[in-house]
C-alpha cells in the first residue's frame, strides 16, 4: 500500500493532480446545489410575504 | 408625397399579434392595420405594453406570434427599413452635437424629405434657435421638439411614436398634433402611443386599447 | 452642413418619387462625417492614447536598462504590445454612447445593412483613435531604438494587424454595451481573439528583425483581415441588435 | 417563434417544467453510472496499469488529465451548439444549457492546465512551457471566462445569455485560429519548446488505453448529470414567478390573483 501511495516517487505529483480533480469537480457539483437553496429559500419568503398580504387585504374589505 | 392609388395594402398591418416576455403574455392577440392617411392611438396604463408594441412593429424585439405586414409585404428588414419612422423616449441624438449635425447625419442614413432641411424643420418646431447649440443643452421638451423635426425631415410614412406628448407644454402637444395631421394628410400613417392624460386631436384617430 | 441638407434635399425628391432608397455610400460618408466631427470636438481625448504610448515606452528604458542593443532586440514586440493596450480603453466605448442616446434605435431603422454601418464605425473609429499611434511609431521607434529597417515593417503590420483587432474590438465593444458594466471584461474577452494577431504581428516583426522572411506572416495577417472585414461587421451587427432590445 | 417544426419529443422537452421533472429523473442515475466508472477506470488506471518505462508513475495523471482536455473542447463545443440554438430559435431551454455549460467548461479546463503543469514539472522540469497545446487551452479558459463574465454583466439574465452565446460562437471560429497560430509560432520560436511526451499518442498499451477510455466516458457521464443539475437550478431561477416553480416550492397552490388595487 504505502509502495502504492509513493507512486514511484511522483507521489507529490500524482495525488495533487487527483486532488486537484476532485476538488473542482466537487465544487462544480455542490454550487449549483447551493445556488439552488438560496433560489428556493427567497422564493419561499417572497410567497409567504405574498400570501400575508393578500390576507391582509382580504380582512380589510371583508371589515368595509 | 405620392400614394398608390386606392386598393393598396395599408401601411402596416398586424395579424394576431402577440408578445410574451418571459412566457407572461405582455399584449394581444391584436389585429389592426394603419393605412395611408390614418392614425392610430395606443393607449393603456403604464406597464400594459404600448411601448413593447411599437418596438415590435420596429423590429426591436421579436414578435412573438402572429404577424406584421409593411405595405402588404411580411416584416422584414427589407420592408421595414426606410419607412419606419421612430421616435422613443431617447431623442435619438448625440448630446455632444448640436441639432444641425445629427439631423444632417440622419438625413444622410434615411434621406431628406422634399423641401426640408435641418433648418426648417427646426424652424416647424419652434426651435430654430438652438440648432447650433450642442444637443446637451436643450431641455427636455427641447430634445422632443427635436425629435419631432427629425421625423418632419426624414423620409419615412409610417411614424411610430412612442409617448410624443411627453415632456411637451400645451403648445407642444398641439405641434405633435399638427404634424400628425399634416403626415397623414400627405398619406402618411401615425401609430402613436399614449398614457390617456393628452387629449387626441384627431377625432377620426382610431384607438387600440391595451390592457395591463 | 446646412448646405449638405440642402444638397441631399434635391436627389432625395427624385428618390422619394420613384420609390428608392437613400443611398448606402451616402449613409457611409453621413456617419464617417459625424464621426470626425465629435473626434474633433473631443479632440483632447484623442491625444490619451498617444500620450499613454509615450509614456510606457519612455518607461522600458528606465526599467531595463538604458542598454541599446537590449532595446533594439525587444523594441518591435513593445512597441506592439503597446498599441495593443493603447487602443483597449476607446474600443470599450464605441457604441455605448450611441446605445444611451437612442442613435442606434436610428441605425437599426435606417434603410442601410447595419453592417455596413457598424463597418463605417469600425473604419472612423480606427481613423480617429489608431492612426495617430502609428503615425507616432518613427518617434516611438527612436525612443526604443528601433532598427531603422524595422521600421517600415513595424508601420505595415500595424497598418493590417490594428484595424483586425479594431473589427474584433467592435464585435466584443457592441456585445458589452448592453451590459452594466464592461471596463476589464472587454479586455478578458479580447485576448482569446487578440492571441493569433499578435503572434503573427510579432512573427512579422521578429522576422524582419532578424533578417528572416516576414511575408508570410503578413500574408496571413492580410488574409485574416480580408476574413474579418467580410464577417466581422456581421457579427458586430447581431450584437448591436442584442443591445438594442430591451 | 415558429418551433413547430422541430420534433415532439423536443418540443415537449423545451417545456421547463417538462426538462425540470426529466432532468430530476435522469440525473442520478447518470451520476451513478458516472461514479461507476469512474471507480473502474481509475482502479484500472492506478492500479492495474504497469508504470510506464520511461515516466514511471507521474503517467499515471495522464487518466484525469486527458479526459478532462477532451471535455473542455466537447463542452465548448456543447455550449457554442446550444448558443446556436438559442439565438437563433430563442429556446429558453438552451439559453439556459448554453450558460449553465460555461463553469463545468471551465473546471475542466482549469484541471487540465492544472493537472497539466503537475504532470510538466517532472517530466520536462518547468511547471509551465507556451507548449501549442497548454497556450491553447489557456486561451479557452479565457474564451469560458470571458462567456461566464459577459452572461453576469447582463441585467436581464435572457439578454445576456444571447450575448454569451454569441461570444462563444465567435469563439468557436477563433478556437482552431488560435490553434494553428500558436504552433505556427512555436516553431518559430524553436528553443523554447520542451520535448513534449505526446499523452494522447496511438500507440498507447491496452492496459493503459482502457483505462483512459473509461475514464473519458465517466467524464462525459459526470458532465451530463452536472448540466442538468445546473440547468435545473438555472430553469428556477429563469422561471421563479411561474405556477409550477411556486408548486414546486411550497406543495401549496400560489395565490391565483395578486392583491387587487
Amino acid at each position: 500500500m504505502a509502495h502504492w501511495l509513493a507512486m514511484g516517487g511522483y507521489a507529490i505529483y500524482v495525488w495533487p493532480a487527483y486532488a486537484v480533480f476532485l476538488a473542482v469537480l466537487a465544487w462544480d457539483w455542490f454550487a449549483p446545489a447551493l445556488r439552488r437553496r438560496r433560489i428556493t429559500r427567497e422564493l419561499r419568503g417572497r410567497l409567504a410575504r405574498e400570501r400575508t398580504r393578500n390576507a391582509r387585504t382580504e380582512r380589510a374589505e371583508a371589515s368595509t | 408625397m405620392t400614394t398608390p392609388p386606392a386598393p393598396a395594402a395599408p401601411l402596416l398591418s398586424a395579424h394576431r399579434l402577440a408578445f410574451s416576455r418571459n412566457d407572461e403574455p405582455v399584449f394581444g392577440p391584436l389585429d389592426f392595420s394603419l393605412g395611408s392617411g390614418e392614425t392610430v392611438l395606443v393607449e393603456g396604463d403604464n406597464g400594459s405594453g404600448k411601448t413593447t408594441l411599437l418596438r415590435v412593429l420596429a423590429g426591436m424585439l421579436p414578435p412573438g406570434t402572429g404577424e406584421i405586414h409593411f405595405h402588404g409585404e411580411p416584416a422584414s428588414r427589407d420592408s421595414r427599413n426606410g419607412r419606419v419612422l421612430w421616435l422613443g423616449h431617447r431623442a435619438g441624438m448625440n448630446e455632444a452635437l448640436s441639432a444641425r449635425e445629427n439631423l444632417g447625419f440622419l438625413a444622410g442614413l434615411y434621406g431628406a424629405r422634399g423641401g426640408m432641411t435641418a433648418a426648417t424643420a427646426m424652424e416647424r418646431v419652434g426651435i430654430a434657435a438652438w440648432i447650433d447649440e450642442p444637443v446637451r443643452t436643450l431641455s427636455a421638451g427641447q430634445k422632443k421638439r427635436a425629435g419631432l423635426a427629425r421625423l418632419l425631415l426624414l423620409q419615412g410614412d409610417i411614424w411610430l411614436l412612442d409617448e410624443p406628448y411627453a415632456n411637451l407644454d400645451r403648445r407642444g402637444i398641439g405641434l405633435v398634433n399638427a404634424l400628425i395631421a399634416e403626415h397623414c394628410a400627405s398619406g402618411g400613417g401615425a401609430l402613436v402611443t399614449s398614457h390617456g392624460a393628452v387629449r387626441f386631436a384627431d377625432p377620426r384617430a382610431r384607438h387600440i386599447r391595451l390592457d395591463a | 452642413m446646412d448646405s449638405t441638407a440642402q444638397s441631399m434635399t434635391g436627389d432625395r425628391i427624385a428618390c422619394r418619387a420613384t420609390g428608392v432608397r437613400a443611398n448606402a455610400a451616402g449613409a457611409c460618408i453621413a456617419l464617417l462625417r459625424r464621426d470626425f466631427v465629435l473626434a474633433w470636438r473631443r479632440r483632447g481625448e484623442l491625444f490619451l492614447p498617444l500620450l499613454y504610448a509615450v509614456i510606457v515606452t519612455a518607461l522600458f528604458p528606465f526599467a531595463l536598462g538604458p542598454d541599446p542593443e537590449l532595446l533594439a532586440r525587444i523594441a518591435g514586440g513593445v512597441l506592439l504590445v503597446i498599441v495593443v493596450l493603447a487602443m483597449l480603453p476607446a474600443l470599450e466605448s464605441m457604441f455605448r454612447a450611441d446605445l444611451d442616446d437612442g442613435t442606434l434605435e436610428q441605425w437599426l431603422l435606417a434603410p442601410q445593412p447595419l453592417a455596413l454601418l457598424a463597418l463605417t464605425r469600425v473604419i472612423a473609429h480606427w481613423l480617429t483613435t489608431v492612426l495617430p499611434l502609428i503615425i507616432v511609431m518613427p518617434l516611438l521607434g527612436a525612443l526604443m531604438n528601433l532598427p531603422v529597417k524595422v521600421l517600415p515593417v513595424l508601420i505595415v503590420t500595424l497598418l493590417l494587424a490594428t484595424p483586425l483587432l479594431v473589427l474584433l474590438g467592435a464585435v466584443l465593444s457592441a456585445l458589452a454595451a448592453g451590459a452594466r458594466r464592461s471596463g476589464i471584461l472587454l479586455a478578458l474577452m479580447l485576448l482569446p481573439l487578440a492571441v493569433p494577431v499578435v503572434i503573427f504581428a510579432a512573427g512579422a516583426i521578429a522576422g524582419a528583425q532578424s533578417g528572416m522572411p516576414y511575408i508570410a506572416p503578413l500574408t496571413w495577417l492580410a488574409a485574416a483581415l480580408v476574413m474579418a472585414i467580410v464577417l466581422a461587421p456581421l457579427a458586430c451587427a447581431a450584437a448591436l441588435r442584442i443591445a438594442v432590445e430591451s | 417563434m415558429s418551433r413547430s417544426y422541430l420534433p415532439h419529443w423536443m418540443h415537449w422537452l423545451g417545456s421547463p417544467p417538462n426538462f425540470y421533472r426529466f432532468a430530476g429523473t435522469l440525473r442520478p442515475w447518470l451520476m451513478a453510472l458516472a461514479l461507476a466508472s469512474a471507480a473502474i477506470g481509475l482502479y484500472g488506471g492506478l492500479v492495474l496499469a504497469p508504470p510506464d518505462y520511461q515516466q514511471g508513475d507521474a503517467y499515471r495523471i495522464i487518466f484525469i488529465h486527458v479526459p478532462s482536455a477532451w471535455m473542455s473542447l466537447f463542452i465548448y463545443a456543447t455550449m457554442a451548439v446550444a448558443g446556436l440554438i438559442a439565438l437563433v430559435w430563442r429556446v429558453k431551454l438552451a439559453e439556459v444549457i448554453a450558460m449553465e455549460c460555461a463553469p463545468t467548461g471551465a473546471a475542466f479546463t482549469f484541471i487540465t492546465l492544472a493537472t497539466g503543469s503537475l504532470w510538466g514539472k517532472p517530466m520536462w522540469g518547468t511547471w509551465w512551457t507556451w507548449d501549442a497545446r497548454l497556450t491553447s487551452e489557456l486561451v479557452l479558459l479565457f474564451l469560458y471566462l470571458g462567456v461566464i463574465g459577459l452572461c453576469n454583466a447582463f441585467e436581464d439574465r435572457r439578454r445576456g445569455a444571447r450575448a454569451a452565446s454569441l461570444l462563444a460562437l465567435v469563439g468557436i471560429v477563433n478556437l482552431p485560429i488560435v490553434h494553428y497560430s500558436v504552433q505556427w509560432w512555436n516553431t518559430l520560436h524553436q528553443g523554447t519548446t520542451v520535448d513534449f511526451l505526446d499523452p494522447a499518442r496511438s500507440s498507447i498499451a491496452a492496459p493503459m488505453l482502457w483505462p483512459l477510455l473509461v475514464m473519458a466516458l465517466a467524464t462525459h457521464l459526470y458532465f451530463f448529470a452536472s448540466i442538468l443539475g445546473r440547468a435545473r437550478t438555472g430553469l428556477l431561477s429563469l422561471e421563479s414567478g411561474k405556477q409550477w416553480v411556486r408548486t414546486l416550492v411550497d406543495g401549496q397552490p400560489a395565490p391565483t390573483m395578486e392583491a387587487p388595487t
